[in-house]
């Protein structure tokens, strides 16, 4: 099951152009935290990648670098002329505005949606708050909201600006299991509508086993791409199917390898995981 | 459930809430109040006692009854209405024209690099520069009219509502900046969407800081010309003075600090709606 | 030359339909009070012309308005006269006819008798090198004692705010003041002052100006025939004066509490008003001499008056009243 | 790893790091003194040119040329340098004190709700009021003495460093705050480690605010008392203004515009540190 | 398995105080948002109870109350003398100070270290900090840190005040389940060493069913107990293990029952699932 990456690639670039490319991007913080290290990873027009790894090995750093939130310090990204939307692994909703209008606001900026009125704005935003299972809290102010609301209008926000490319940093960590599974099927299903390219970041091996066309892990500081599997069940699929729980587990244990490797050092008091 | 709910909610009412409304209609003014009321009433009590130990004689030093009659003389002419009101119009005329100075410099030398490296501590530098220092190049440039006197206001309030929109822009969390690109918000819509609205608490104190400024600016420039008969506030307190009237000044005085508390207080419920709606007004305990 | 401006915004030209007059709200401006409340100047101006008054509360602003065209005319005192004349290198105005004389006294503090008193005191002055403050120092200087323009010598010279001098001199942080009327007869009937010296003893005839008319000279140059109604007016309210000094006095009194909200109380006006005289004669030699004082104790870079004056149209007026000519030395 | 790790950033180094340290020694000076000596320039050239086209007479608006060569004379005079090491040391003590006075005030306006309904307005009232008002009490309590001027200095500067601190205690984030509250923090203790550093942003500009109304409180000041032998910018200023000398008020306008535009920097680097270290000056993009 | 609250509760009121009591506490937000209705609930000294319940449904808000940090509307909350430590849903770390001053803060307002040395603080802190796996990055600020980088210190922050209750909201959300399976195992450790008290938030359920003594079910809102499960697996348990992954797939059906019912309105427009 499990595919090196030097296989897989020639397969996928075989003529049409990717929504998003990363050659050899490295990125360096400050003077000597190196964060990522001469990744290289594409995603295909309409293609659900899902991406893996310890925590703190770079995945919200890739993220911003295709975002254009940040410059690389090596390397090249493109990501073609798509819109990009992204949802970032905090909710960042502006405080000063209502739920609602958080979401208008992105509505409003949409090119395509530039001519549409005030009031087409709000019933959008109400349908989209609707389907994040937060109809009727418009009016509410973000500090009002619990931690998952407010993820659930950050996701709102993010399915409103109707991209081509979304970028997705653990969107549903705080989410309980059931309304993680409904919204599955939404983002899926929006997915397939709109022949989004997504790339998604997540902790939960077996969401990313549901969701993905491929699940790309990184490995720890400095993170690299390490392995790429393509996951070919038929969808839907069901998170608490035989087969995903299969898949998921021989990737946690690839996962662990990784982790482990990363941890070891933090038991022995002075060897640090960090460039130094 | 709906209606239990409501229902359960109005039970709490009843222990709770409408306790608490009860409270807010008389009490809670009260409570607002009271603390201003004692205040006042120990700054006249230790006022009075200073003045009757007879440190100083009273027509230096005049005591509250005295400050107070004359206060009640000016509150019964005329002259003294006329003079809040011009006073007052020239505040706000020249405090608006500053608000758009300010506004526009400030987002001008925010954003834009350049400009920040050259004019941003020029701000400050001419936040610095006494009224007094402005008064020829105002009557050069606007002769003995009205706008002299508001071109010395506006010198003296933009700057500071400048820096306050500045200092709100630097401090706006790049969080917030990095979604409002994401939204595609660039340059002047981000501005207006995102980097204004976070920059308003700054905004605000800068605002608050400008109108005093302006109010300080105004006070010196209303004794740069006084025109056909016109009184003011700021000539008011400066005749006081040059007559070495001590009660009349003092009057004055007070005055010009009842004007200054209520325009803090509209100040202060702004920034209190703003803090509501932002959710900065849920205390800990 | 004719101030160099240009004629902007200010309405000099052909047609001119109002004229710009400043002054101050103090007694020492009385011919200005007077004449504004009198209406002296209005009916000499005639119908075609309006009166515009600005009332300034110091020299400068004064002299501000002068060179940036804002005032055609205004009284002032003879220091910010000489400024404006030696800044703008003989350029910017001309005196055009005194208005007062006098009214400047030393008030100095019980237990202070005679000039050797001063030794060790504190004497407040209007302000560092103006008319009194080059009064003090001279005469001191003349008695043998030294000052600085730091404070510092034998009788430390306080530059300071009338008002505040009234103060502190109450609050006995002064031991006394070379100050004009009214703070001259303030401080006798409010804080017990005495007078030690009356400077007009100083001067010869008993006289040295205290204010004067000053006009723009392109303004001179242009509008000689507005100048000469402003002087005729001028005249006319100083005769006024002379000759029915309770009128003055009420309609002073009027004007400054329409410009102030607050009459001078009346012992002090009418002790202030008796210390000054109000004569058409600028006293030329008086402001030269006072000149000449300032450069000998270094308060003043070497000028040229020659040609502040311009009495010819003051003149002209006087003779036509059948008065004596006043001159220019 | 590690020696491959830093190989390779060794290697990036060459390419990106190395690039930007050289620029940043001498290049980025100049990045950040270009546009300033630009603006300078600019500003010279429009004056010039203004002087030349006339408008007004030179002994009204003097051309830079006759302003500057002004400039020269006195700083080539000793004087020149009491008058601003007299009012630089004044500025520097009075606005000491007002930082302290309004640490103190702020603190406790701020978290004492009686004391906040009590004075809260007042210190904007005070903040108003212009200094000439307080000249005669500064005198009644200091005589002619250093301390008058350093108490109008202190009642200018104050409450707007009280105000400043106020507002940052106000838009502390309410989680911040709750963190600190479990941490066992308390009153003084909250203050301390979590009000007053969370407020530091707001703070500084409220200190920058405080700056300028000291200075200006001090200019005004400095006419209160002229202490022997002792020269000041503030007298230098308004002698120049009483002789009309328009070529001396505008070198000291120039002074006092450097001086500020100098302390500007000094808080515009104190302002860059924080938001370093706050991870503020992460910009888009 | 499942045992309703009735027969559970006279078994663990038998004679000691518990550390934590909620009697019939409702919690309503501005005029009609019925946040917590009428929970009553307790924790015994040395229990760990982990809270599961849909998004939004009063988690935090009850963890707020038990902290202190907001006031029930009705009922009343015991927390008897012993001290509070909390942890979160936001990591709540203070910008202007370092990651390892942010501990020490912690470890010097404790009372029984107030005696420590700044040394002796500094220590302890790294300690913490090689216990969370970020050994070495006590000197970097928290804004140079990931996501799930800030939660661990906020975990070291919480674990340095040596309290006698703690409260945990999310802590682990951000993180891979290889390193959280490590803090399980540390979070365990000390909660047996300190003899602590622990309500624990979550909404992996597996997490719960591995670390907790009781799971408590809330429902949405407004929030009620709906259900306790005591767990008597015998520890260690091993998130990955058979009869971890079966209790937890009981509870998850149950949890899911309750999450649909709530989610239902919000499909039908105009019916929302706030209390207006
Ligand atoms: N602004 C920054 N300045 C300095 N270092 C940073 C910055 N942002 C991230 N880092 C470092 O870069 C590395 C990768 O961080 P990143 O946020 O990309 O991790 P992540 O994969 O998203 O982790 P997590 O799953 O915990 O969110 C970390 O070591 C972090 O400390
Ligand atoms: N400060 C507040 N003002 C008004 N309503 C609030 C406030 N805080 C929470 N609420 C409301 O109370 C309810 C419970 O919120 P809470 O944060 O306790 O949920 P939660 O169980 O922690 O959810 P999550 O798992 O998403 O974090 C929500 O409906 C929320 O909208
Ligand atoms: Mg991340
Ligand atoms: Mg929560």
């Amino acid at each position: 099951m499990t595919a090196p990456t030097q296989e897989l690639r020639p397969s996928r670039a075989d003529g049409h152009e990717p929504a998003v490319r990363l050659d050899a991007v490295s990125k360096v913080y400050g003077r000597e935290l190196l964060a990522l290290d001469r990744v290289t990873l594409s995603v295909d027009r309409g293609e659900f990648v899902c991406l893996l790894g310890a925590s703190g090995c770079g995945k919200s750093t890739m993220l911003n670098l295709v975002a254009g939130l940040d410059h690389a310090t090596a390397g090249e990204i493109d990501t073609g002329a798509g819109r990009i939307a992204m949802m970032f692994q905090e909710p960042a909703l502006f405080p000063w505005l209502t739920v609602s209008a958080n979401i208008e606001l992105a509505l409003r900026v949409t090119s395509s949606a530039k001519s549409t009125t005030r009031r087409e704005r709000r019933e959008r935003a109400a349908e989209l708050l609707e389907m994040v299972h937060l109809g009727g809290l418009g009016a509410k102010r973000p500090h009002e909201l619990s931690g998952g609301m407010r993820q659930r209008v950050a996701l709102a926000r993010a399915l409103a600006q109707d991209a081509d490319v979304l970028l997705m940093d653990e969107p549903f960590g705080a989410l309980d299991a059931m309304t993680r599974d409904l919204l599955h099927d939404e983002l899926e299903r929006i997915w397939r509508e709109r022949e989004l390219s997504v790339l998604f970041v997540t902790h939960n091996v077996r969401e990313a086993v549901r969701l993905g066309d491929r699940v790309v892990l990184l490995s720890s500081r400095p993170g690299t791409v390490i392995e790429e599997y393509p996951i070919t069940l038929p969808r839907p699929r069901r998170t608490d199917s035989g087969e995903v729980a299969g898949l998921a587990s021989a990737i946690t244990d690839r996962l662990r390898q990784e982790v482990l490797r990363h941890a070891q050092p933090a038991q022995r008091p002075g060897a640090t995981g960090t460039g130094k | 459930m709906t209606a239990d709910l409501s229902q359960h909610i109005a039970g709490l009412d009843a222990l709770e809430l409408s306790h608490r409304e009860r409270r807010s209609v008389a009490a809670r003014i009260w409570a607002r109040t009271w603390p201003m009321f004692s205040a006042i009433l120990l700054v006249l009590a230790i006022w009075e006692v200073v003045v009757l130990t007879g440190w100083r004689p009273e027509y230096v030093f005049p005591g509250p009854v005295t400050v107070l009659g004359e206060l009640w003389n000016r509150l019964g002419e005329a002259e003294f209405y006329d003079a809040v009101a011009v006073t007052i119009r020239r505040a706000i005329t020249g405090f608006a024209i500053a608000v758009l100075v300010g506004l526009v410099i400030g987002a001008a030398v925010s954003r834009v690099r350049p400009l920040r490296a050259a004019f941003g501590s020029l701000i400050t530098g001419l936040q610095t520069m006494p009224s007094i220092a402005w008064f020829p190049l105002a009557i050069l440039l606007f002769k003995l009219s009205e706008s002299a006197i508001l071109f010395v206001v506006v010198l003296g309030a933009a700057p500071s509502i400048a820096n306050g929109l500045i200092a709100g822009v630097d401090y706006t969390p790049p969080i917030l900046l990095r979604a409002g690109h994401i939204l595609g918000l660039r340059r002047l819509a981000l501005y207006r969407h995102v980097i204004l609205p976070a920059s308003l608490p700054s905004f605000l104190s800068g605002l608050k800081q400008g109108w005093a400024f302006a109010w300080r600016s105004l006070m010196a420039g209303e004794l740069l010309v006084i025109i056909a008969h016109q009184t003011s506030i700021g000539e008011q307190l400066d005749n006081a003075r040059e007559l070495s009237d001590a009660p009349g000044l003092m009057a004055m005085m007070i005055v010009i600090l009842v004007i200054g508390i209520v325009v803090d207080m509209c100040f202060g419920a702004a920034d209190n709606a703003l803090r509501r709606r932002w959710g900065l007004d849920q205390r800990v305990g | 030359g004719g101030g160099g401006g240009s004629s902007s915004g200010g309405g000099d030209g052909a047609a001119k339909t109002e004229v710009r007059l400043g002054f101050f709200p103090n007694i020492t401006h009385a011919t200005a009070l007077v004449g504004i409340k009198k209406g002296f100047f209005a009916k000499a101006l005639g119908s075609n012309v309006t009166l515009k008054t600005a009332s300034f509360n110091a020299g400068p602003a004064a002299t501000e308005a002068i060179f940036s065209d804002a005032v055609d005319a205004t009284y002032i005192g003879p220091n910010p006269a000489i400024n404006a004349w030696s800044k703008s290198k003989g350029q910017a105005i001309k005196i055009v006819a005194g208005a007062a004389s006098g009214g400047v006294f030393l008030v100095v503090k019980d237990g202070i008798n005679s000039v050797e008193d001063l030794k060790g005191k504190k004497i407040a002055t209007p302000q560092l090198g103006n008319t009194q403050d080059v009064a003090v120092r001279y005469y001191l200087q003349e008695k043998g004692l030294k000052t600085d323009t730091k404070g510092g010598g034998d009788v430390s010279i306080v530059p300071q705010d009338n008002a505040q001098t009234l103060q502190t001199f109450a609050t006995g942080d002064i031991d006394g003041a070379w100050v004009p009327e009214p703070f001259a007869s303030r401080l006798v009937t409010e804080s017990k002052g005495k007078i030690l010296l009356n400077e007009a003893d100083l001067w010869p005839n008993k006289q040295f100006v205290i204010t004067h008319l000053i006009v723009r000279q392109q303004f001179l140059k242009e509008h000689p025939d507005l100048v000469k109604k402003l002087i005729e007016a001028h005249v006319e309210s100083n005769a006024y004066i002379q000759s029915d000094p309770a009128g003055a006095k009420e309609a002073i009194n009027a004007e400054l509490q329409d410009l102030s909200g607050k009459p001078l109380k009346q012992e002090v006006l009418d002790s202030a008003f008796k210390n000054i005289t109000f004569t058409n004669d600028p006293i030329a030699s008086s402001l030269v001499g006072s000149a000449d004082h300032a450069q000998k104790i270094g308060l003043l870079d070497p000028v040229d008056l020659n040609g502040i004056y311009d009495l010819t149209i003051l003149n002209e007026v006087l003779a036509a009243k059948g008065q004596q000519a006043v001159s220019d030395k």
